[in-house]
């Protein structure tokens, strides 16, 4: 009796396993993007060059009104903004944490990340 | 046990047998093949084949209780053991793995818990524990570490008890003929073992062929003949001829009759000196026979002794040597093909694998030899470019046969493997009588057969004999057939003639011969 | 009731299911536009390209040495003599009497030698069978480069040197068989006489074959060794005869095959082509030691007419192309109930 | 691992005759590698890279070959649920070592099915098991195809577009796993003077060679060598012959299954419909060219036959090219020796159980007047 129990325990535990790779591994297309953006009445500009580094991925150097594609595995994760001044120097470095929850919202406005406006991750408002 | 008895398809093999053993006893059971020895030990040892013919009837108590046994593994846990005569062992394992085979000692793991009993890991130094401790009750000097397939027979057959006796719960062994592989030496170890054995309270049934064995290690010794106990006796109260007379004396009434005068025939036909023949179970090492031409010559001895041997091994069906004459002219071995082409053929005791044509009409197996080695029944096909078979004379020769031999089928065609074993047999006979043979051996024609087929087979060699002058060769381990049958009958014992007496010399001399005592005075002027 | 139950076990439950699986594709195929005059025609050409394959297997199994999973050894012997012949350049049937004549002795040598390998490796035959067949086409793939063949239309255009994949017999012997006294009825029903004349010359012959003291002996041997050997014969050299005879049934088979075909595959090209002739024997009843020229027929017909019948029915029906899906799995599972169903023969 | 017998002089010959393979194979490399004009440090690194690919798959042939059902020519259908486990993973996008595991999980429950299906098969066809499995793993094959090309899609929802042919359903020739690429052997990144060392993987085939061994010590495998060796014996001693023969296979099947996962992490891409045949075929020829036979084989075998089937497989191409400057005979030459070398090692183990059943035979012969 006692072995059915074990090997009931086992066998939940490969199927959470299994739940956590799922939720872990899934990767996402995000857009990651550094234009001007108007949120409700604030707008933020984003004329600036930025190196965006999300978790432990390669930096990604963007210059102003520009958007990039960023491949990541899975939901939550850290990113770090540096913002560059004239001469590529790191002027100041901004970071937080996000999880992506809505599947629809893959668009991260760094703009408004920096402007610290909540809705900064938003479905891609060009289609 | 008490009035047990049992009978398979309606021939009664055994009849009221009773007998009692005490612990730490060793009982000697004897008697002559076919006595009902193997089917008692299958009783006691609930083997599903005496379930599947019907069950057996009478009781058989353990410690007083009544012990009924569906599948050997029922007997087991009760406590008996069973040494067969062929090894089961495994031979890529040490001696100590085979002790333990299957009651290996276990250490826990974490597995277990999950995927059961069978992934604990085994204790590797408890089983050699275990595998010495065995081997040292049997006081043998033997390293569990070796791999069985090193070890000389002997060893081999120690370590099969051992593994009876590392059982805890062994109370009683049967060891059915463990001295017939043994030498001189290993037996008396094997005796002193069963003794020690004895002593520790494990009673034991100890079936052997010889003699002195039984007078020398038994507490008891019990006779069976013909499925019934004739004697129960202490070793002090009898002695070899007295138990070899129990064993073969049958009373001469029942046997069959002779019904005429034995006759001496001509000049020799078959002449063998100093065969040996390699057939497994059936060793011969060093036989000469003069065989005279229209005599039919019987051929005797218990079995494994080496009489089945000499058949294949003139007909070149095992690795055989030696020197075989033909009617003067020289044989050469191990080859069937020249074999037959003298002139001689054969029906040999394994019907099913070597005999028949299970699949194939009846017909086909008939004329197979003859077609094959004297091309009858074919015929020539586009002026004799080809010859295929005559289809018509081979229906014909077939139904000649049915009709002489009785053999009762729908009819030619039908597949041998729906026939009975008395007409299968009959077919055998046929299949040789085709090739009009000049020499005929026959091996346990009347094994496996009924009574009444046993007598038409009996009657139609006699006639063959008689009528075609064929000179006959039998094989068989029924002394009283060949006796009633045969001018001479030869006794072979360890693969040499112990001794050859004409059919009229009385059963007890054959007793004699057939349990190794090898006769000074043998009949055979070696040329 | 009883003589159908009988027949039901007697032709075995795996025949009667593709029969019928058969005799419904061509009942479905006028629903769905497929002709069946042309689909019927098709299958008999088929089955007159691959009957003398088959046939090529009966020797082995009477003889007990098993499905001959290594009968690309044979087809390498008919592909040296179709190219021979072609170097040589005779068309029309004496074209295909040349690729015979020299396919046959190379048949002979190759198939003496695998049956004394066959011998001493009994009781593990199908299995090494089929790696001698695989090692034997792959080696072959490296003599096609080197071996010394000049005829145009067969060697490579730019190296000047070994042999093409495929080559075409159009200019020579394409057909040559099958059009003898071959007619048509309407413009699709087209029946190559000359190629059935043939078969059943072949059937005939290994018909007879059986029938003689060799063949005979052969049989003897496949159903009960030790009964042969106790009657005189000589077991190895049975097994050795109907090896070679395998191997040559089977290069003439491949030439048969081509004449119909139009194309000399080689390369890897006979690499698999042990298993569709090993499945259809099965199909016709046969099992692993006996078989007689009755399977050979109608396990061909079965297995060729679901070949031919797959494509065009079910695609039109479904509109998928599941022809080779089908094809796979009626033939390996067939060959699979065969091996299965030995064991319990043995046992009963 | 049955302890090697005391050598005489005749199993001397006995010994070379065992081990003819690998010696062959050592002499192939040897004249191929000057030929190929290969730099060592190339070789080092190629070698590497395979045996971390293809040992995994090697190993999961010892467990049959115990128990005594010769080579799983029945592995492919392991390698089919691993596939299939991998094109649900690449179908919902999940990457990195996640997605790999999550790829095992998901065979797991499927390998375990075939296992049981082909171990149940095997059984009826006792005394044949190779030539079954052999046929099984064809049979099989056109399932797989059934499935894969007709159910994906149609039965069995695709999101991912990428996957998907053209007409709608049924899974691509070419799956990419980019996904999932090396994630295992980058796991932990490990160079020694400039060469590459897949530390990862490495330690998934060390932790598997310590299962292997510890299962001989198990009571299944102690039950497995018996049945391997004498079936009568051990069901006359009440060992589950059957079910100890069904559970071999169902791990072996398993275990080919995260075997064949392993061998594409690290290739990256998967030809669907014929990768799972290749695997099978290169592992036992591998085995075979490391020694084994088909009723005894060692881990040594596996390693050693992995390194040298490759070096050879690497080096023929290369060397065809330059001795004779075609390299299409290099490839065929390759595809040859592959093929040729089961059918040496199979036709040797079979002649010598031939020669042993002759060998015991003649101890019996009593002495000749």
């Amino acid at each position: 009796m006692r072995r059915i129990l074990v090997s009931a325990l086992l066998l939940a535990a490969l199927v959470g396993l299994g739940i956590y790779c799922y939720d872990a591994g899934r990767a996402y297309d995000l857009l990651v993007d550094n234009h001007d953006m108007t949120l409700g009445e604030k707008t933020y500009s984003g004329e600036r060059d930025v190196n965006v580094i999300l978790s432990k991925y390669e930096p990604i150097e963007m210059t102003a009104q520009d958007t990039m594609v960023s491949t990541v595995a899975g939901k939550k994760h850290t990113i770090t903004v540096e913002i560059l001044d004239e001469n590529y120097e790191v002027a100041e470095t901004v970071t937080g944490k996000f999880t992506l929850k809505d599947p629809k919202k893959r668009f991260l406005n760094i703009p408004a990340f920096l402007g610290k406006d909540p809705g900064w991750i938003m479905e891609n408002p060009r289609n | 046990m008490e009035g047990v008895g049992k009978s398979y398809y309606g021939n009664r093999v055994l009849k009221n047998v009773n007998f009692t053993l005490g612990k730490g006893e060793i009982l000697g059971l004897v008697g002559e093949n076919g006595a009902g020895k193997s089917t008692l030990m299958n009783i006691l040892f609930g083997m599903t084949v005496i379930r599947d013919t019907g069950g057996y009837e009478g009781k058989v108590y353990i410690d007083g209780k009544e012990a009924n046994f569906s599948t050997p593994f029922d007997a087991l846990d009760e406590g008996i053991g069973m040494v067969h005569q062929e090894f089961s062992l495994i031979p890529g394992f040490t001696v100590a793995e085979n002790v333990v085979l299957n009651r290996e000692p276990m250490k826990y793991n974490p597995l277990v818990e999950a995927f059961g009993e069978r992934l604990s890991t085994i204790d590797r130094p408890e089983i050699s524990r275990r595998g010495k401790e065995a081997v040292e009750k049997l006081n043998v000097v033997m390293d569990p570490e070796t791999l069985i397939s090193e070890l000389p027979v002997g060893h081999k057959q120690f370590t099969e008890i051992a593994r009876e006796i590392d059982k805890k719960k062994t109370r009683l062994l049967v060891l059915d003929e463990p001295t017939a592989v043994l030498t001189e030496s290993e037996a008396d170890i094997l005796l002193k073992a069963m003794k020690r054995l004895a002593d520790m309270g494990i009673s034991i049934i100890f079936i052997s062929h010889r003699l002195h064995e039984i007078i020398e290690a038994c507490d008891k010794i019990v006779v069976l003949r013909d499925g019934e106990i004739v004697e129960e006796t202490t070793p002090e109260k009898t002695d070899v001829m007295d138990i070899a007379s129990h064993m073969v004396g049958r009373s001469v009434a029942d046997a069959f009759q002779r019904d005429e005068a034995p006759r001496d025939e001509g000049e020799t036909i078959l002449s063998v000196r100093h065969l040996w023949v390699d057939m497994p179970g059936e060793l011969v090492r060093d036989v000469s026979l003069e065989i005279r031409k229209g005599e039919i010559f019987g051929i005797g001895g218990l079995a494994g002794q080496g009489k089945l041997g000499i058949a294949n091994g003139v007909m070149g069906m095992f690795p055989a040597g030696g020197k075989v004459f033909f009617e003067g002219e020289p044989v050469p071995l191990n080859h069937p093909r020249e074999s037959l082409g003298t002139g001689m053929a054969a029906v040999f005791e394994d019907r099913r694998g070597v005999g028949l044509l299970l699949e194939e009409p009846i017909s086909w197996n008939i004329i197979f030899t003859a077609l094959q080695m004297q091309d009858k029944f074919l015929k020539p096909l586009m002026g004799g470019l080809f010859r295929i078979r005559d289809e018509k004379a081979i229906a014909e020769e077939a139904r000649s046969y049915i009709k002489s031999l009785e053999i009762r089928c729908v009819d030619e065609n039908q597949p041998v493997q729906e026939l009975s074993g008395g007409n299968q047999q009959k077919i055998c006979l046929a299949k040789a009588f085709a090739t009009h043979p000049k020499l005929l051996f026959v091996a346990e024609p009347t094994r496996g057969i009924d009574v009444g087929a046993k007598r038409v087979v009996l009657e139609t060699l006699k006639e063959y004999n008689r009528r075609r002058g064929t000179t006959v060769v039998m094989i068989s381990s029924e002394l009283e057939e060949l006796r009633s049958v045969c001018d001479r009958i030869a006794i072979i014992n360890e693969g040499k003639v112990a001794g050859i007496r004409p059919a009229s010399a009385p059963s007890t001399e054959f007793g004699i011969l057939m349990l190794g005592k090898v006769d000074t005075k043998v009949e055979v002027e070696s040329r | 009731m009883k003589n159908i139950k009988d027949f039901l076990e007697k032709a075995g439950w795996p025949r009667i299911i593709i029969a019928l699986f058969l005799l419904t594709l061509f009942v479905v195929a006028p629903f769905v536009e497929v002709r069946v005059d042309a689909s019927i025609s098709d299958t008999l050409v088929r089955f007159g390209m691959n009957g003398v394959m088959v046939l090529a297997m009966v020797p082995m199994i009477q003889s007990g040495c098993g499905l001959n999973f290594g009968l690309p050894l044979g087809i390498i012997a008919g592909l040296l003599g179709a190219v021979t012949s072609i170097e040589i350049g005779i068309p029309g049937v004496l074209g295909i009497l040349i690729a015979m004549a020299v396919a046959v002795p190379i048949a002979v040598v190759l198939g003496w030698a695998y049956g004394l390998l066959l011998n001493r490796v009994k009781g593990g035959e199908m299995m090494i069978a089929t790696y001698v067949g695989f090692s034997s086409v792959a080696f072959m793939c490296i003599m096609w480069l080197v071996l010394p063949y000049k005829s145009s239309n067969m060697v490579w255009g730019y190296a000047g040197k070994g042999l093409r994949t495929t080559i075409s017999v159009e200019g020579f012997w394409h057909k040559a068989i099958s059009d003898i006294g071959s007619f048509h009825i309407g413009d699709f029903f087209y029946c190559p006489t000359g190629m059935f004349l043939f078969l059943g010359l072949m059937c005939l012959g290994m018909w007879f074959f059986l029938k003689t003291k060799t063949g005979t002996a052969m049989t003897t041997v496949g159903s009960n060794p030790e009964y042969a050997r106790s009657s005189g014969v000589n077991i190895d050299n049975m097994r050795t005869i109907s090896v070679i005879l395998s191997t040559v049934l089977g290069a003439i088979g491949i030439i048969i095959y081509e004449q119909s075909f139009g194309f000399v595959q080689l390369y890897m090209g006979p690499f698999y082509m042990a298993f569709p002739a090993v499945s259809a024997i099965l199909i016709g009843g046969a099992s692993v030691h006996k078989a007689t020229i009755m399977n050979v027929i109608i396990g061909t017909i079965l297995f060729q007419g679901i070949l031919t019948m797959t494509p065009s029915v079910i695609n039109s029906m479904i509109q998928t192309d599941m022809s080779e899906v089908i094809r796979i799995i009626v033939s390996n599972g067939m060959i699979l109930y065969a091996l299965t169903r030995v064991m319990r023969v043995k046992k009963s | 691992m049955t302890k090697q017998s005391k050598f005489s002089k005749n199993n001397l010959s006995h010994l070379l005759a065992a081990n003819a393979v690998p010696i062959v194979f050592i002499l192939i490399s040897v004249i191929g590698i000057p030929l190929s004009k290969f730099s060592p440090g190339y070789l080092v690194q190629e070698m590497l890279v395979r045996l971390s690919r293809d040992s995994f798959l090697v190993l999961s042939l010892l467990i049959p070959i115990m128990a005594g059902m010769g080579l799983n020519f029945g592995m492919v259908l392991g390698a089919m649920a691993g596939q299939i486990g991998l094109i649900f993973i690449s179908d919902w996008n999940i990457v990195g070592i996640h997605g790999m595991v999550l790829a095992m999980l998901i065979s797991t429950p499927l390998a375990i099915f075939l296992g049981w299906m082909c171990g149940a098969i095997l059984n009826r066809a006792k005394g044949r098991e190779m030539v079954t499995g052999f046929i099984l793993g064809f049979f099989m094959n056109g399932i797989y195809q059934l499935v894969v090309l007709y159910g994906f899609g149609k039965v069995i929802p695709i999101q991912n577009a990428k996957l998907v042919l053209s007409r709608g359903f049924g899974v691509r020739n070419v799956t990419n796993l980019e996904g999932i690429r090396k994630c295992l052997d980058n796991l932990i990144p490990f160079e020694i003077s400039g060469v590459s060392v897949p530390l990862a993987t490495f330690l998934v085939i060390a932790v598997f060679c310590v299962f292997v061994v510890w299962f001989r010590r198990t009571k299944l495998g102690q039950d497995m060598r018996a049945v391997g060796q004498d079936m009568d014996v051990a069901r006359s001693a009440g060992i589950p012959v059957e079910r100890t023969r069904l559970i071999s296979i169902m791990i072996s099947t398993v275990l080919a299954c995260y075997g064949q996962i392993i061998f594409l992490q690290n290739i990256g891409t998967m030809n669907t419909y014929n990768s799972h045949e290749q695997a099978g075929m290169f592992a036992i020829a591998s085995l075979l060219v490391g020694g084994a036979s088909v009723s005894r084989a060692s881990i040594l075998n596996v390693f050693v036959g992995v390194v040298l089937f490759h070096l050879m497989f690497v080096v023929s191409p290369m060397a065809g090219k330059h001795l004779i400057g075609e390299a299409q005979l290099g490839e065929y030459f390759r595809v040859f020796v592959s093929y040729g070398i089961i059918a040496i090692a199979l036709v040797l183990h079979a002649w010598r159980r031939f020669k042993e059943r002759e060998r015991s035979r003649s101890a019996l012969r009593g002495e000749a007047a």
